[in-house]
């Protein structure tokens, strides 16, 4: 719709949602969220004259037809950009980008480098968020279904890894990291990135018909790249700028 | 001679296969005091049901002081009658139960007065003057406050006739009154029926298995067995001279229970 | 976004893997709680006090809580003392146990209605506490019970899906990984609630006919 | 050093969602019971099919599903609503259908006797309904309505899979966030046992109320 | 003259406050039928369930044969009787109940053989022949196959008294068998009780309201009032001329309500 940007306006402030997973997100003690992704979604907003972001935390697999269905305006939470999901999305130009990894024991006991290799090992159990990257990843390299165990969270996972329910965990690399500096486990160790897995980068999506919006947020971001902005706010969490601005929406949504 | 208050013709009443009442007549004049007696399920609750318009009937007709009580006019046909047409012939009855079924969240003194106060609009105060006569008049004037609860059976019975009494219906219902009360309690309620049978000239019909009181009490008895009278007549040539072999073998049995006639 | 009988068509066979753990959960659950629910109400009624108080307040724990709450604990939490549970069985035994504190109350309420007078008739005729539990007391108490206990296993199938929170692929599970990987929403979601429904009706029938049944046996006391 | 007291802070806000949630939807549980509860009991035919269909319809279907459509089948056809007005709805609705047949229950606990013995009174169907039947039955709704409550208050985690920021949702974050298990889930798990021993509390408070001069009736 | 079969010492009953026997004392000789009398809440269901080891008492001592009921040795002292000592008791004696208590889950031959078979290890060939020997007698062969819900009132109590013979007890306790039935009824369970009495020496006890069975029946009747025995004798004498008080104002009662006595 054509006067998304100004109805925001208006209204004072845009919904976004984000996910529970760090460094994407983070949730201070005092309640108030950050972390990359809003972070750089509340400056555009500002830039663009909307006052404030409301984020809410969502799953991974309620974002999209959450945004579709109305309940926000924009989803900032690492949401990789692959063809099917630019074809139900509109979205931004690159703004967060990671590789895979997995979590794994330490020592690596089944020899786990990628995908492929869960597919061949029929003991290995592997961990990934519903709906995410990491499941498609992994099904269509050939792990079959019953092996690809649905974690509702990081935290989760990180526990039924060193449970044994799982013998690899896999999220992008900055949130595995992440996970484990938490976890402070000395048994466990990361294997990133993933080999054979591509490079991914999200960007903010817009409903499809909110054009207009995500065009208006492009200029900004372009403008926050150029700046140096854009680094300083996302480098702090890990993340590299300079993975972003090496490539466009374009070649992320044509992509196999 | 007057017209009779209640004149019953040929009514029908079943329960799915079962004929309860199969064709009976029988008229009550005002102010008479009838006694139904028989054997259990001859169809004496029944009756007294019907005229109180707790049960449908089957077919026949009732007339309660000239009127349908089942049926209305509607152009030139007799209808079934509605809840409106029922509403207004039931003021002229009231029934006592064999269980009293007293409201139990209510003190006796509401019990008394919430169906005057709702149905005839009085004013709580008239209420609660007349209800006050009545509870005395069963003996209960100090009760007034309690919960029926508190109250022996006898009493919660006492209350239950004031209740029937508050609405001044020209006709009472009693069936089986005293059959769910220990046997010393009997007496008190008889008591007060007896002195109401004889101060008002309201038109009453009792079931009961006290032959002893039927006697006292009623100026006709009638006999009821498989849904049909099978005898009537004063209440000594009943007892004392059956004419029907089944109202012989009925009192036979009665006595040898133990009860006096 | 419109209905889609194609996709519909595409999921059904998905949906249909998940309904089947649904069951499963289900029935394994309902044999859990049933076992268990016996267990409670017979300890809170005889055992000595302490035992009888300490069940009691373990029971009542159980009730006040949400099952979701007490699934995380079962499966992330006990691992930390050694108890690993696989995640469909952890499912299996908090249903149970979260059933079985409602079951417990059914049996209570159960024995509890037999009248008085069936004891001491038995008390009469010199029947040891024993005989009178087996032969007179439980032979009555659990016949008007069955309608109350099959209740209990309709309510605990339609909390099933809460098994998704620890990874068990049963309905609910296979219909939000279909709608997180498709991001279509309505068809998987109306699929599963018709899948309820129509489980939900039958067993209306089913009860209708359990209290039907045993009712007559408590009209003959 | 994590900042348990902040964190604990957060589990509390989640605690007060949890609160507003049990309460709204209590009430809108209330209403639809008695409405329900009382349509089955109806002369009219046709407000008989509706109340049946109501309860046959939230009680068949399950509470997962039915706050799904609330939250994400509901916009399409126009309806957005806010996480919490979708969880009050579909709670107060769901548990409103399990609490009308409690009502009708009890309703015709109130034995024939009690009619017959209105009828006999000559009062009409809704003096009678409001003077003795409904508050007779009332005393026996309440233990039932408590448990209800409770059922309620459980069910309110679940909408924690709407994402609606109660108490358990926000121990998935602090989870998240900390990395720890335990604590929040204990935290939590007591903080559930405090509000449905309240519940209870109360309830048990409100039935003595209600039966005070009734003792022996139901004996 | 022989020892008494029951000899009750002193005896005391109180549910908390509320002290129902005060100190009772009676002797009941072998093959005596007692009847107990009596106004409502005199006692007299309490006595029979303390003999019957339903209740506990408060004080005082019971022999049952010259063995102490509640009590039993141990060394020399006498402690309080342990539930095997109780079940060994309860051999002597059986007990009917106002509402017959049938198990209701088990036909008629099924209620009167599972005592022998599971308390005396009878075959269960042998509790059936006896079982329909009782049937028999008590007028009921042919409902065995019958299930309770199936019969009357009267029928039913005809089944629990020939259920509580079963055991052929020495002592056999009657508390109101009839004053749940219908009143058609009662003369079948009354013949059945007459018959008992003059056919068998077995020592009764019977709590009744039915005075005119009690004067027949019993060799003596004992007058119940507040937990003590307030007047006793032959049931001539106690029913004609009772020199007590409260006698006299309770027969007058039970008159006055239409009993026969
Ligand atoms: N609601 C009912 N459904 C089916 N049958 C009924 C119903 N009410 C009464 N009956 C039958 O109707 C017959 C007559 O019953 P009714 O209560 O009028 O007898 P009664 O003369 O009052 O007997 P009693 O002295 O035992 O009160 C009985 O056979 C009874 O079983
Ligand atoms: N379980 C109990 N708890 C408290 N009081 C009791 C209990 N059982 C009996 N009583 C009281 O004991 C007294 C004697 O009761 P009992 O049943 O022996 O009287 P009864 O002579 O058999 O009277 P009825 O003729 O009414 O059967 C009564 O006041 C009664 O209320
Ligand atoms: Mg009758
Ligand atoms: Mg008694």
């Amino acid at each position: 719709d054509e006067n998304k940007l100004e109805e925001l306006k208006a209204q004072g402030f845009a919904r976004i949602a984000i996910a529970n997973e760090p460094p994407f997100t983070a949730v201070g003690a005092d309640g108030k969220v950050s972390g990359a992704a809003p972070d750089v979604a509340r400056e555009v907003f500002k830039r663009l004259g909307v006052a404030d972001v409301v984020a809410s935390i969502s799953e991974y697999g309620a974002m999209i037809p959450g945004l579709q269905a109305g309940r926000h305006d924009a989803i900032t939470a690492g949401l990789f950009m692959k063809p099917e999901r630019c074809s139900a999305v509109a979205y931004s130009e690159p703004i967060l980008c990671d590789a895979e990894a997995f979590a794994l024991k330490k020592g690596n006991p089944l020899g786990l480098k990628s995908y492929k290799d869960i597919a061949d090992n029929p003991d290995a159990k592997i961990g990934a968020p519903g709906g995410g990257t990491e499941e498609k990843l992994a099904l269509e390299a050939g792990v079959p279904r019953d092996r690809v165990i649905v974690v509702p969270d990081g935290q989760s996972g990180l526990k039924m890894l060193q449970d044994g329910r799982i013998d690899v965990y896999s999220l992008p690399v900055l949130s595995i990291h992440s996970l484990i500096e938490k976890a402070n486990d000395p048994t466990l160790e990361v294997v990133a990135p993933v080999e054979g897995a591509p490079v991914y980068c999200d960007g903010a999506a817009f409903r499809k018909g909110d054009e207009s919006l995500r065009d208006a947020f492009d200029v900004e971001l372009a403008k926050m790249k150029e700046s140096g902005e854009f680094a300083k706010i996302i480098e702090p969490y890990g993340f590299s700028a300079k993975a972003a601005m090496s490539t466009s929406r374009e070649k992320l949504c044509a992509a196999k | 001679m007057s017209d009779p208050i209640i004149r019953i013709d040929n009514i029908v009443k079943r329960y799915g296969h079962l004929t309860v009442l199969d064709g009976l007549s029988m008229e009550v004049m005002p102010g008479e005091k009838l006694a139904l007696i028989g054997p259990s399920g001859s169809g004496k609750t029944t009756i007294l049901r019907i005229l109180m318009t707790l049960e449908s009937i089957s077919g026949g007709f009732i007339q309660v002081e000239g009127e349908q009580l089942y049926h209305m006019t509607k152009g030139d046909r007799l209808v079934p009658a509605d809840e409106r047409h029922l509403h207004k012939m039931r003021e002229k009855t009231g029934m006592v139960f064999q269980h009293f079924n007293l409201f139990p969240h209510k003190c006796v003194l509401d019990n008394v007065t919430l169906a005057p106060m709702l149905t005839k609009g009085i004013a709580r105060a008239d209420a609660e003057r007349r209800a006050m006569d009545l509870l005395d008049m069963v003996g209960l004037a100090d009760k007034a406050k309690s919960m029926p609860a508190q109250l022996s059976g006898g009493q919660k019975q006492r209350v239950a006739i004031a209740r029937a009494l508050a609405l001044s219906p020209k006709i009472m219902l009693f069936d089986e009154v005293t059959s769910a009360l220990d046997p010393e309690l009997v007496e008190e309620v008889l008591n007060v029926m007896r002195k109401l049978a004889e101060e008002t000239d309201m038109t009453m019909l009792l079931v009961t298995h006290e032959m002893g009181f039927a006697h006292d009490f009623a100026d006709r008895v009638l006999f009821f067995d498989h849904g049909k009278i099978v005898e009537e007549g004063k209440p000594g040539d009943i007892f004392r001279h059956p004419t029907q072999e089944r109202t012989q073998a009925f009192l036979r049995k009665i006595i040898a229970a133990g009860h006096r006639v | 976004m419109e209905w889609d009988w194609e996709f519909v068509r595409q999921v059904m066979p998905t949906l249909l893997e998940g309904a089947k753990i649904t069951v499963l959960a289900t029935v394994l659950g309902a044999a859990v709680a049933a076992v268990l629910g016996l267990l409670f109400a017979v300890v809170r009624m005889a055992a000595p006090a302490p035992v009888a108080r300490v069940t009691s307040f373990a029971v009542e724990f159980i009730r006040g809580t949400p099952l979701l709450v007490q699934l995380y604990f079962i499966f992330y939490v006990l691992p930390d003392i050694g108890i690993r549970l696989p995640a469909l069985l952890g499912g299996v035994i908090g249903l149970g146990i979260h059933y079985g504190t409602y079951a417990a109350e059914v049996y209570r309420a159960g024995i509890e209605n037999v009248p008085r007078g069936q004891w001491e008739a038995a008390k009469a005729t010199n029947l040891t506490e024993r005989q009178t539990w087996i032969h007179v007391i439980l032979p009555q108490a659990i016949p008007p019970m069955i309608p109350a206990l099959a209740n209990y296993l309709i309510a605990m199938f339609k909390e099933t899906p809460l098994l998704s929170a620890i990874t068990v692929l049963e309905l609910m599970n296979q219909a939000k990984s279909i709608a997180n990987s498709n991001y279509r929403y309505i068809e998987p979601m109306t699929l599963v609630g018709v899948f309820f429904l129509i489980i939900s009706l039958i067993s209306v029938v089913f009860l209708r006919f359990l209290e039907e049944r045993y009712a007559r046996v408590e009209e003959r006391r | 050093m994590i900042d348990w007291s902040g964190y604990i802070g957060l589990i509390l806000e989640g605690a007060w969602v949890t609160v507003q949630l049990t309460l709204m939807g209590s009430a809108l549980a209330l209403v639809a019971a008695f409405a329900a509860g009382l349509g089955r009991l109806s002369r009219f035919m046709a407000v008989r099919a509706l109340a049946t269909t109501y309860i046959e319809f939230f009680r068949g279907t399950s509470i997962f599903v039915q706050l799904f459509w609330a939250y994400f089948v509901l916009p399409f056809a126009g309806i957005t609503l806010t996480p919490l007005q979708a969880g009050v709805l579909a709670l107060g609705l769901n548990v409103g259908a399990y609490g009308a047949e409690v009502v009708r229950g009890a309703v015709k606990a109130i034995g024939r006797e009690q009619r017959e013995a209105c009828i006999a009174l000559n009062l009409t169907r809704r003096q009678a309904m409001r003077h003795v039947i409904l508050p007779q039955a009332l005393p026996l709704m309440l233990p039932t309505f408590g448990n209800n409550a409770i059922e309620l208050l459980k069910g309110t985690a679940v909408v924690s899979l709407i994402s609606l920021t109660d108490m358990t949702f926000q121990a998935q974050v602090v989870r998240a966030q900390t990395g720890s298990t335990l604590i929040p889930f204990a935290t939590i798990l007591v903080l559930y046992f405090i509000m449905a021993s309240v519940i209870s509390f109360g309830m048990r408070w409100l039935e003595r109320r209600a039966t005070r001069g009734l003792d022996g009736v139901r004996a």
